[in-house]
């Protein structure tokens, strides 16, 4: 039985949930507990999600955004995972960069979005690099406090067998900081989907964000919703597939999980 | 008998075109209607939602499709006055412009000249589809760019766009920096455009007395607005629009109709052209759009108390 | 490889919550030779043998080297808290300092293998170290410094969580490894009779801050014998070491009972 | 020596750091390597900083960006920590909330600030409620993440010494896990100053938000990096201030930080 | 109290990667007994303890408890890795049952520091636990143990990192505990000796899977001194279990020279 629901568990909790909220949210719309003006109900949200898909607006926009979500993220998680974990490992590198990091983080990139047109032109590249801002900034401070929370003996068997720099920095810094770099990258994976709709929103053509500020300039209220459902489905993909990865990644880790369960 | 004080929410962009409603506050004229009016700055996309909610009483802005979808699913908004209007002859606060160097050498000097190029614009479509029409152009001949306002200029100044439509205070700014020129003003290509107030329910329904003394309060603030860029009336769209002294003088405060009301044809033809193109299902009559009520009663009231106000003064 | 510290303390914490672990300790390793390392529980072992690694700095004093090397000799230290990866299978945990020297991964692994099959390991050598007990770990720890063949081996009370008979076939191994390469050794124990069957000399240290208290000569020939512990001269010196340190414990904790 | 560098580095190398960008922003700027009209040199903006510290707008401006970033921060970090602790502990409320955290994670609150005043009023209460969104979930995701990372021994022991929920709680998985959950608050102070100028920056009339806007609107550039340094700074400060917290709260993460250079 | 342990198997993991750790392990101890378990590195002692503590489910069978409290009895354990949390200073560690239990702090922090004298600890009462070595580490695992108080008192190894006179002394102050308050207590350790100068009986573990291969009375009268490792009777025991022990050792390390 203990088996049993181990296996069903996992599978059948997040079904639950999900369905739960969408069928509570359908049933105050039904009864008319919500105004159906703004918070219109699910069944009607997938109707016309059915009807953009048939018409292929869905699929045009989805591929543009994921396309500038994906770039983005690689082009802002490398180098943040990288830096972030040389900071940790380097007390004269972090000191020197933190102060830059702590400065620059909080600098709100739709504020300075004109700027940044400036920079990188109107193009993709402009929107890409909101994207990767957002996932450096993320990415290196999780990769930095993994860091932190190594067990020193590590570093001590390390130097003792004579680890060079690289070497310290793939096999034990990169390694140990795994935990943390995948709390990171979940942060920013979630943040580059936050911030591409926030940039389509206010300059794109086409993509998911566009598509929310035609809707709401229509005020076509489903067409918003399935924009927010798109980014809601995303969301939870992109968050199996990295907890797939994780369990590869890090078994030691995941036995962890279940403290006083098993 | 002095009203009790009731509060008004005003959804609005802190720019020159709601010049009445801060004269209005300003000079106390809201406050002698028994009115405090709350100016609350929004998204324009948040302004139609928090007007039907009832959140705000009143907004302000140009005609969207958004405005005809609520009106067509039977939500009570309607546009009750003039507030400010693209005038033939008058100056420039919306305008089609093109890149200072483009224009400088002669690349591009009309509209037709545009083929190709690259126009930046924000949910403009019938707009750019007026302007383009008169180089006999359509929207497939040029490269559309969406773009919000405050980028255009660095836009512009990167050689990233070529053209695009522009508002005040920007074109100001675009022409100063010396980035961009107007090509051709805005009261061109769609003459009388109006830019009209509108009501929702907590006024129309709940309040209509209060929408018809807000009323009152606003004409008073057009008529002073209409005496132009005075001393009084520049410091009061200083305290709102942040602009400075000179931005402000140099920059086109469009011409409102006095008594509030407005010319119908413009928006009739937007319709027509929507309801051609299948964006909207549904074409509305005038009196779905409008509801003039309010103005009618406060141009009665105040030729009534002229006197008053000046006695008052 | 003959090893010198001189004059060597070490000063954790500064101001008020300075802790003096270990104070003014000076001596020197003959070519080859096999130290054992006595004291009470926190009088400073670990500190000492760290500092010997080069894995912390002295506060005062330093440690010298002499031999064909002289940039500092190639150690491998067998940690108290064995610091096995656990990112890391239990092969390449083992073969980590080979890998960290450049040694192509087969022959890493075979030279690996052959290490963890004298450890008895062999069987696991492809799981992950949280699935292996306490004792299966240190093994990894203990295969791993010596795969790695270094000159002078440190090791920090390597034989601390197994049982007594996989103990004894890890000392011979140990032995064997020493006499053959006539590598330094450096052992911390907590067992007498262990510091007595393997040392050549067997170093005491006073409880906290640790000094050097005694400095013993085993002088019993080689090979020993399990057999050897009821032999007299090898009671005497049990019972001078087991007094020399008691006198420490007894101080340290009976000082404790008067301080608290 | 090594004492010396040890007290001095810690002070002299940010202070680098820092004058470092500045001074070479300056020099750029003085040699028309950058343009001037995007670009103004720092001296420029200080002298802009110092006039409108003058007149004022500055201290009206950031108090009330301060007063809703720190509400905001308390209204969102609060919960985030607690129900991200809940969710790494125990296994069931994990599968069951985590689908819903991953699905709403990704709405741009952005794209739904109209539903969001719709909701939660015109006025303070939706700003506010931005800010606690971003918060929350970076809160949350990292707290989560935190427990993960406790060693499993340490669930064992407390509850074989009979720890009841909560005392498993506030005794070993939140001191356990302060080393995330201080990484995961130094993301969400960064990540409401971003939210709290977005906010402003769309749709308040003051606040330093508003400010930028307002620079936008009249194109006085020294005006706009004002307001991003005044972003900076607060950056700056908040990370000094959240490092001395941990300093005290954490002292076993702490040394373990400069591994090998001791 | 009486505890039955019937029948237990634990598997870990699953399909292919599941591994037998032990294999249908019955005993029952006496009221107020003291059971020493011994057995080789790796043959799932941890696991049986952890499994009597109620912190792991056996794959299969079942820990019986029979005494006045029917709800199962409080055991404390000393865990293998300590467990000491390093997020409050030592005397909160120590202090940790009596807290969960709700003792007031004054009266726990009175109680506590009367051990934490007994360990030696009572001058780091108010240190951090990262701040000292691995012995005090254990120390400070004992005493949490101890001043707990509870009905059954599982050890997992609690002396393997202390020196052999601090051992002692503590090895005296758990015998003195016991024999006042008459507790059931499970030793899990690696010494031979240890098990014989403690337990009133020594349960001998197989390899992995671990199985019960003997359980051995010891029958020398207490109070037992160190002396008596010279006597006859203890020798034959100590021999008996040593063999017993080293057949399983050499089983499983030869063993493994076959396999890999
Ligand atoms: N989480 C786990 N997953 C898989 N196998 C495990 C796990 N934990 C323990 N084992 C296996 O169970 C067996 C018994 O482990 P256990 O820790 O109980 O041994 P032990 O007798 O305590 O050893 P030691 O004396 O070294 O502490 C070992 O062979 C080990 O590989
Ligand atoms: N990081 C530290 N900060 C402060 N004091 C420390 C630190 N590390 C060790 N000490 C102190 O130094 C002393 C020696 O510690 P060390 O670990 O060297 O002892 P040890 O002899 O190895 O003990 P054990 O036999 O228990 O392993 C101890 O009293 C300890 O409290
Ligand atoms: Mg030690
Ligand atoms: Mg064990």
């Amino acid at each position: 039985m203990m088996l049993n629901a181990d296996r069903v568990y996992p599978v059948l909790l997040p079904l639950v949930s999900l369905t739960g909220v969408l069928l509570l949210w359908e049933l105050c719309g039904r009864l008319g507990l919500i105004n159906p003006l703004f918070f219109p109900v699910p069944s009607l949200i997938f109707l016309a999600f059915f009807g953009m898909l048939a018409d292929g607006e869905i699929q045009t926009n989805l591929s543009i955004t994921l396309f500038r979500v994906f770039v983005g993220f690689l082009i802002g998680t490398i180098p943040g995972i990288t830096i972030g974990l040389l900071m940790g490992v380097s007390e004269k590198t972090r000191l020197f960069l933190d102060p830059i990091v702590a400065a620059t983080y909080p600098i709100p990139k739709l504020a300075i979005f004109p700027l940044l047109m400036v920079i990188f032109g109107i193009g993709e590249l402009s929107k890409i690099m909101a994207i990767a801002f957002g996932c450096f900034f993320i990415t290196l401070i999780n990769a930095m406090g993994g860091v932190r929370n190594i067990n020193k003996v590590y570093f001590e068997v390390a130097k003792n067998y004579g680890a060079s720099k690289t070497q310290l920095f793939t096999r034990v810094v990169l390694p140990a900081s795994l935990p943390m770099i995948f709390t990171g990258i979940r942060i920013a994976l979630g943040m580059s989907l936050i911030v591409v709709v926030g940039v389509e929103f206010v300059s794109a053509n086409h993509g998911i964000g566009a598509m929310i500020w035609n809707a709401w300039q229509t005020f076509e209220i489903e067409k918003l919703y399935v924009g927010i459902f798109i980014c809601a489905i995303l969301g939870i993909l992109f968050t199996l597939v990295l907890k797939k990865i994780e369990h590869r990644t890090i078994p030691w880790v995941g036995q962890l999980a279940h403290p006083g369960e098993e | 008998p002095a009203p009790a004080m009731k509060t008004v929410t005003v959804s609005y962009q802190p720019t020159t075109a709601n010049g009445p409603i801060y004269i209005a506050i300003d000079e106390g004229y809201f406050a002698e209607q028994g009115i405090d009016v709350r100016l609350e700055k929004t998204l324009t996309a948040a302004a139609l939602p928090l007007l039907i909610n009832g959140d705000i009483g009143a907004s302000t802005g140009p005609v969207k499709i958004g405005l005809i979808n609520v009106i067509a699913k039977g939500e009570h908004v309607r546009i009750v006055a003039d507030k400010g209007r693209l005038t033939p002859g008058s100056c420039t606060a919306y305008a089609l412009m093109v890149r200072k160097d483009l224009f400088d050498k002669g690349v591009v000097t009309n509209v037709a000249d545009l083929k190709g190029r690259k126009i930046a614009q924000r949910d403009s479509d019938y707009d750019l589809y007026r302007a383009l029409a008169l180089g006999n152009l359509s929207r497939d001949d040029v490269e559309i760019v969406d773009m919000d306002f405050a980028s255009v200029i660095p836009a512009f100044k990167n050689g990233a766009v070529d053209a695009g439509l522009v508002t005040e205070p920007y074109i100001t700014q675009a022409i100063n920096n010396g980035s961009a020129v107007v090509l051709v003003p805005a009261q061109d290509f769609l003459p009388d455009w109006p830019i009209p107030l509108y009501y929702g329910p907590a006024l129309l329904d709940k309040d209509p007395d209060l929408g018809r003394r807000f009323m009152v309060a606003y004409l008073k603030g057009v008529k002073q607005y209409n005496e132009g860029k005075t001393e009084r009336n520049l410091v009061i769209l200083g305290n709102y629009t942040h602009l400075d002294r000179e931005l402000l003088n140099q920059s086109c405060w469009y011409p409102i109709a006095a008594d509030g009301n407005l010319p119908r044809e413009p928006i009739r033809g937007y319709i027509n052209w929507m309801y051609a193109n299948k964006k909207i299902t549904q074409k509305l009559n005038d009196d779905q759009l409008y509801d003039m009520s309010y103005v009618t009663y406060a141009n009665g009231v105040l030729h009534n108390t002229t006197d008053g106000r000046q006695q008052t003064t | 490889m003959k090893l010198a510290c001189r004059h060597i303390s070490k000063i954790f914490g500064e101001g008020e919550k300075a802790t003096r672990a270990i104070d003014d300790i000076s001596f020197e390793t003959t070519e080859g030779e096999f130290l054992c390392i006595l004291g009470p529980s926190g009088c400073g072992k670990s500190t000492l043998l760290k500092i010997i690694a080069g894995l912390l700095k002295p506060s005062s004093g330093e440690v010298c080297y002499s031999g064909n090397n002289h940039a500092g000799p190639m150690n491998s230290m067998v940690f108290q808290e064995h610091g096995v990866f656990p990112w890391m299978n239990v092969m390449d945990n083992v073969a980590f300092g080979l890998e960290m020297r450049g040694v192509p991964r087969k022959e890493r692994y075979a030279r690996s293998l052959d290490f963890l099959k004298r450890v008895g390991l062999s069987k696991h050598a492809w799981r992950n170290p949280h699935e292996l007990s306490v004792g299966m770990r240190q093994r990894i720890a203990i295969a791993r410094a010596f795969v790695n063949n270094p000159e002078i081996l440190l090791m920090d009370e390597p034989f601390g969580s197994l049982d007594a008979q996989t103990r004894l076939i890890l000392q011979a191994e140990l032995l064997k490894i020493w006499s053959d390469h006539k590598k330094t050794v450096i052992f911390v124990t907590h067992d007498i009779d262990e510091a007595i069957l393997l040392g050549d000399r067997v170093l005491v240290m006073t409880s906290v801050p640790g000094r050097i208290k005694d400095v013993l000569s085993v002088g019993i020939d080689r090979p020993r014998d399990i057999d050897l512990e009821n032999t007299p001269e090898f009671l005497a010196l049990k019972t001078k070491i087991w007094n020399s340190i008691r006198l420490e414990v007894e101080r340290s904790m009976t000082g404790d009972h008067d301080d608290a």
